[in-house]
């Protein structure tokens, strides 16, 4: 057992923190930061920038990427590493659509054309994609997905509706499950994974306002889509085997505890400046132990994300246990947004940079916090909720 | 001992429900958050043909006599159409002040006017550095002549971009975390030296920043007794805060019964959602906590309001619990909803949103729940009888 | 909306208590106490005398019993009433066999010499009941039982195995359900409602020790029991109807509110005298949250409880809202009996009154508070687990 | 970074888990904790040979030079066959402050003969009014010429009545919570001056109250310097702790899986319980319960002992964590064994008490939440950096 880092590990880390230094614009971080604490929508360019940097660099926009399609190749404790430092110096987290999702699947998968054709721009960050999976009614029942491709010579034509579509507003192209068999034995055959060029003509990305006001995710309706069949991956009615192994592939990070170590820090910050009882609310007993509950679960999660890494670096792969990452994950990032606004008292009432309000009140740190709980109770439904996460577990994990 | 409402109150409730159903579906609800000024004053005019706005004033000065069970049934029903009319800051805050603290003269003069609709008022306490701490009131008010000048900043004042007048609390004598020292004035928004920076809260009410610059008010806009405010200010946001949880328990309802209407229609896998054992025993668990919160309204409702430490006790009592079952009926009703609970478009964010400022208004759960700890606890300590029993 | 008690009511309370102070001797109340504390088994006696007392006197031994048959036939209030008082004055609880179960079944569905033979005995608390319903295997699924009853002339023969039934080693008479029909349709039908003598020849009860060393429950065996056919209630293979009827009647006092009341003001003392970190356990923050938390939770359950007697006394009857008294009580129990067990630190340790140990260590206040938590988890588990109260809410009052 | 285990682990364990599996069958067990002793010397002896005995201590006394992961392995084999014999008081507790304070002749003296299984020991630390503080130290120590005279009593010592030596805390000086001036001194079970009150624990293993009344202590059996023993008790104790929480890892491991193997195979209405969602999330809960009482344990033997900050955090986080994950697993373990759970015949009971009871030891739940948050909140106040980032 030992979970010092090595020599070299150090290294690597000290090469992560110089790099991370010396190329992440401190302008770009404060403008993200404010432009997130005033709940204002982040722009393509917010999005981008880091990773455009990074992709410069030695593949380190796609760590986990082979280094034969220009990725880092990174070790599982590099990763690990790489995470805890970018995630220390707050830089804006890479979009997970092309390099997490979609790059692995067409370096797999694709062929030599839509290798050449996709993963450079994937990489450098120029191309921005979105995802085309969920549909309106579907929810965790991803198979019930009901957008068709019908093959008219050498096109698709597709029809239908995706729904949460995460930064459509800015992408490039879209990666989709599409039906091309409608009478398939059982739902999961019969679906196929198309690439299509987001500026197609019957392509329309519509607005879907979340509870907090922010525009994160869209509906994107289809209307007699014309897309070429070169852009189909792999066979057709495969989709749904391509599919699993990208939910399965990349799981590094999905607890997120970098971020919400850094999250607890600025709410101690907060809590001893803001009072209660006559003292500072950091010395409330009731808000302290909550602070110590999140810290020691986050603790544990730290142990459990470094035992799955290990496993994994040991070639034992992470496996369904990641849905217990994703779990305790997103419980603790809901407390820690809630412990937030809690933090704030009165001042998580608010709603700043309304069309109804220019003017900002109430301290810096505290503006937009209750949006932000608000905003982070999609943690625990996305991505499969908690629920399906947990009848994963229950039947991959306890055999039940 | 009976639950059941007086032919009085079942009016009440009545005329309070086909208003919510009549006037306040859910578009014109949204048309109304959404507008420059936040809410209806059609609406108001209606409140006051209802006699709602005088609904807790005494019948001498035109209003209903109303006790705490009868805001509690206002509050429930308006907590059921997400009312966003600044009924609570005017009728039961400011009023309530203005009931126990005016002199006749105001009385007559002011209160009359709140029942008719033609003023609206919102009480300025919280500052910034002050939290929930009603005591902690740094605005100052200097004797200059006949005239206060006050000076100072409030936090967070609910329906103040509405009102006609404000009262402020600001300190003429002592610390600033002193009880003794704070004195209520009455004035008017327009005043010069008030500054008012309005903006929408996140639940899409309405709240203000007040700035006070050299505010003069005459003593004779003084509420009550120079310096004696503290246990009246600390009565009524009681009695205010039975009326939010009273708000509270209606948007609990609506969120156990919607949750459990769109878990019974929404299909996944071929079936309702509603057929998961997982979904049944939480939405059981919401109704377990909709019931323990009603329970501990009713307790509050019935209390011996008269008796301070019983008042103090039994609402800390009511806002603690009542604001874990906020947290646990709330986020279960948004998790059910899966993403329909997460967008702006579909009711229940907006209940969700509301049910947990409601948490925060008048102090927190964990503020609560310390009050109630001071309240219970100070006073034990070993028994001279020996304890010499089985705790079970 | 009126919770003050009228002043009749207050006329009743007041008699009540007068009566208790009178009659409940002292000397039985710690007798009983201290048998408990040191985890002694309680006599028939016991169990019986306080019961014996109150049997003698308007029949407040039966609450609930209509004054025809012998009862008191309290209202709800003057039963909450009579509740609150006994609890507070530490009486012996009745036992529920006689009085709340079997009673009512039989002046309900039982014939004129049934009610003759048994009436009385159940009143005056001469004559023991236990109730024969679980067999092993069972569990929730009580439908499924086994023990069987065949009609051989003017007898029925039973033969089969009953468990946790409590109290057997004392019980005089047992009320059974029996399966007199095998090839019924549903398992529910085919069940009857029998009373057996204890005394019957083939009747062996053997105990089941408890984990806390206790000795409440036992195993009640059948084997070729003689019945006379007139110890049949009602109709043969109607037994689930008198069985769910039972299940219904008397819920009254299920959530125990009296009792934790008194146990968290135990437990505030206990506090006061531990010293935790150089202060007063009482003034550990932690501690005094728990306390708190539980406070509040009783006074909500009290008025849940009030709003269902009220709603009872109306006429319109408790219903499966019960199920929410029963699952709160519980809940409340559990906690409060972990809390005393923690207020007495390493004191939790010692399991005194053991055929091991004749000694007595550690305070008074101390014995065996942790051989009661770990007794109580059975609160959760016993009369329909709370697994199953919150299936019954959501069938019976969500309508799932 | 790993977690594999070293070659010399795995041979541990391995040794460990054959011992529990032919040494140690439930039956083997039940006799064992039923006996008059309370253990079975036959089983010491074994330990002794197997090397058990000798793991933490130094090569140079003949001891393996074992770690905390080491121990962790030897204790978590142990916890899930609820092995009763007192390896923790005697090889860690006691045998840590001999190897930590004992000169060169006491070690020499006696940890060889602890090794060989020859002699067990003891440590006497708590007070009936100390609770979990280990600075609460009222029996007392007086010089008399060479000789110490000790009075007082001590609570709860786990594994007294089977040991040949006793450690005892006493005060040599200054106040009653005062950390320093505790003096250790080690005795013979049998001096004179010593009674045993000996009795079995609520799950099933052995302590005894320690009356002690002018017992006298020669100079030469004070274990390290006179009034300085606080230190070393405070790092002995968080070792123990450790250990401590490795058994109850073994023990929710048994809890969690053999709770997951009774629901797949007890049926009710027709089916498997385990069929129930209800159930299937509670089990998965449970897992996740353990895997982070895994986790934690593994941050704590893995952390910088040797820093007694870092020792003292890490040892409370564990301690408190896992407090939680026990009284989750533990409880649930018992709900959904149903009858099965609550009866004193069947395995579960057992394992849920020793859990339970492993959650008292060395302090609770709350007792190292509040030493947690001592240690990592005391030093916070408002940074001077402007917070000017949003908080995710």
């Amino acid at each position: 057992m030992d979970t010092a880092f090595s020599n070299e590990d150090l290294k690597f880390q000290s090469e992560i923190r110089d790099f991370i230094k010396t190329n992440y614009p401190r302008e770009l971080r404060d403008s993200i930061n404010s432009k997130r604490k005033l709940g204002k929508e982040l722009s393509r360019e917010d999005l981008t920038a880091w990773h455009k940097i990074l992709g410069k660099h030695n593949g380190w926009s796609a760590p986990s990427w082979p280094k034969q399609y220009g990725g880092a190749e990174f070790t599982p404790t590099q990763k690990y590493i790489f995470e805890q430092e970018c995630a220390k110096a707050e830089c804006q987290y890479i979009m997970p659509f092309g390099i997490n999702m979609v790059g692995p699947v067409i370096y797999t998968f694709g062929n030599e054309e839509q290798k050449t054709q996709h993963l450079p721009g994937i990489l450098s960050g120029e191309v921005f994609w979105c995802q085309g999976y969920s549909e309106p009614g579907s929810g965790s029942d991803l198979a019930s997905l009901k957008t068709s491709a019908v093959k008219e010579g050498d096109h698709y034509i597709v029809n239908g509706q995706k729904t949460w579509t995460t930064m459509a507003q800015y992408a490039d192209w879209i990666f989709c499950l599409v039906r091309t068999n409608p009478d398939a034995e059982k739902p999961q055959q019969g679906i196929s994974f198309l690439l299509i060029d987001m500026k197609t003509p019957g392509v329309t990305v519509r607005p879907i306002k979340l509870m907090d006001g922010s525009h994160e995710v869209n509906e994107t309706w289809f209307d007699n889509v014309k897309v070429p069949v070169e852009n189909l991956i792999g066979q057709e009615n495969m989709g749904w085997t391509y599919a699993k192994f990208l939910l399965a592939h990349e799981r590094s990070g999905i607890a997120g505890v970098a971020r919400s170590k850094k999250a607890i820090e600025r709410i101690k910050q907060i809590a001893s400046s803001e009072m209660s009882y006559g003292e500072p609310l950091i010395q409330d007993p009731a808000f302290k132990a909550k602070i110590a509950a999140a810290e020691l679960e986050l603790s544990a999660l730290e142990y459990t994300e470094l035992r799955t890494l290990a496993k994994d670096s040991a070639g034992k792969g992470p496996g369904p246990e990641s849905s217990l990452l994703k779990i305790k994950g997103t419980d603790i990032q809901q407390a820690v947004t809630e412990l937030a606004m809690e933090a704030v008292g009165y001042y998580a009432n608010p709603h700043l940079g309304t069309t109804l309000s220019n003017e900002y009140v109430g301290p810096d740190y505290a503006t937009n916090l209750s949006g932000t709980y608000f905003n982070f109770r999609k943690a625990s439904i996305y991505g499969g909720s908690n629920e399906i996460q947990r009848n994963i577990i229950a039947k991959m994990v306890l055999g039940l | 001992m009976n639950f059941d409402y007086t032919e009085e109150q079942t009016l009440l409730d009545n005329m309070v429900t086909s208003f919510v159903r009549d006037n306040y579906d859910w578009d014109t609800r949204c048309n109304i958050v959404k507008s420059e000024e936040g809410w209806k004053e059609e609406n108001w005019k209606q409140f006051a043909e209802l006699g709602l706005l005088g609904v807790p004033f005494d019948e001498a000065y035109g209003g209903l006599g109303g006790k705490s069970a009868d805001l509690m049934i206002v509050m429930e029903q308006f907590g059921k159409g997400l009312v966003v009319e600044p009924y609570l800051p005017t009728v039961v805050l400011a009023g309530g002040l203005i009931s126990k603290l005016g002199s006749e003269e105001q009385k007559n003069s002011i209160i009359p006017e709140i029942i008719s609709g033609n003023i609206r008022c919102a009480f300025a306490y919280a500052e910034p550095q002050s939290r929930f701490d009603l005591n902690d009131v740094k605005t100052s008010a200097v004797l200059n002549g006949d005239d206060y000048v006050l000076n100072g900043f409030k936090s967070v004042v609910f329906g103040a971009g509405m009102a006609s007048h404000l009262i402020i609390s600001a300190r003429t004598e002592g610390e600033q975390r002193s009880e003794s020292g704070i004195t209520l004035f009455i004035v008017d928004t327009k005043s010069e030296g008030l500054t008012l920076q309005n903006y929408p809260t996140i639940d899409e009410y309405r709240a203000s920043e007040v700035i006070i610059e050299n505010l003069k008010v005459s003593k004779d806009n003084i509420l009550g007794k120079v310096n004696m405010a503290y246990d009246a200010i600390e009565e009524i946001v009681d009695i205010s805060t039975i009326a939010a949880c009273s708000e509270a328990v209606g948007i609990l309802q609506v969120l156990k019964d919607s949750t459990t209407e769109y878990c019974k229609n929404r299909k996944q896998f071929g079936q309702s959602i509603a057929k998961n054992q997982v979904i049944q025993h939480r939405l059981v668990d919401m109704m377990i906590e909709y019931e323990q919160a009603k329970s501990i309204l009713y307790m509050a409702v019935t209390a011996d309001l008269s008796n301070s430490d019983e008042r103090r006790k039994a609402v800390s009592a009511a806002k603690a619990r009542i604001g874990k079952a906020i947290k646990f009926v709330g986020e279960s009703a948004i998790q059910l909803h899966g993403g329909m609970g997460v967008v702006d478009e579909y009711m229940v964010s907006h209940y969700f949103k509301r049910a947990t400022m409601i948490g925060v208004l008048f102090g927190n759960t964990d503020y609560h729940m310390k009050r109630y700890m001071t309240l219970t606890q100070s006073g034990i300590s070993s028994s001279d009888e020996a304890i010499s029993v089985s705790v079970t």
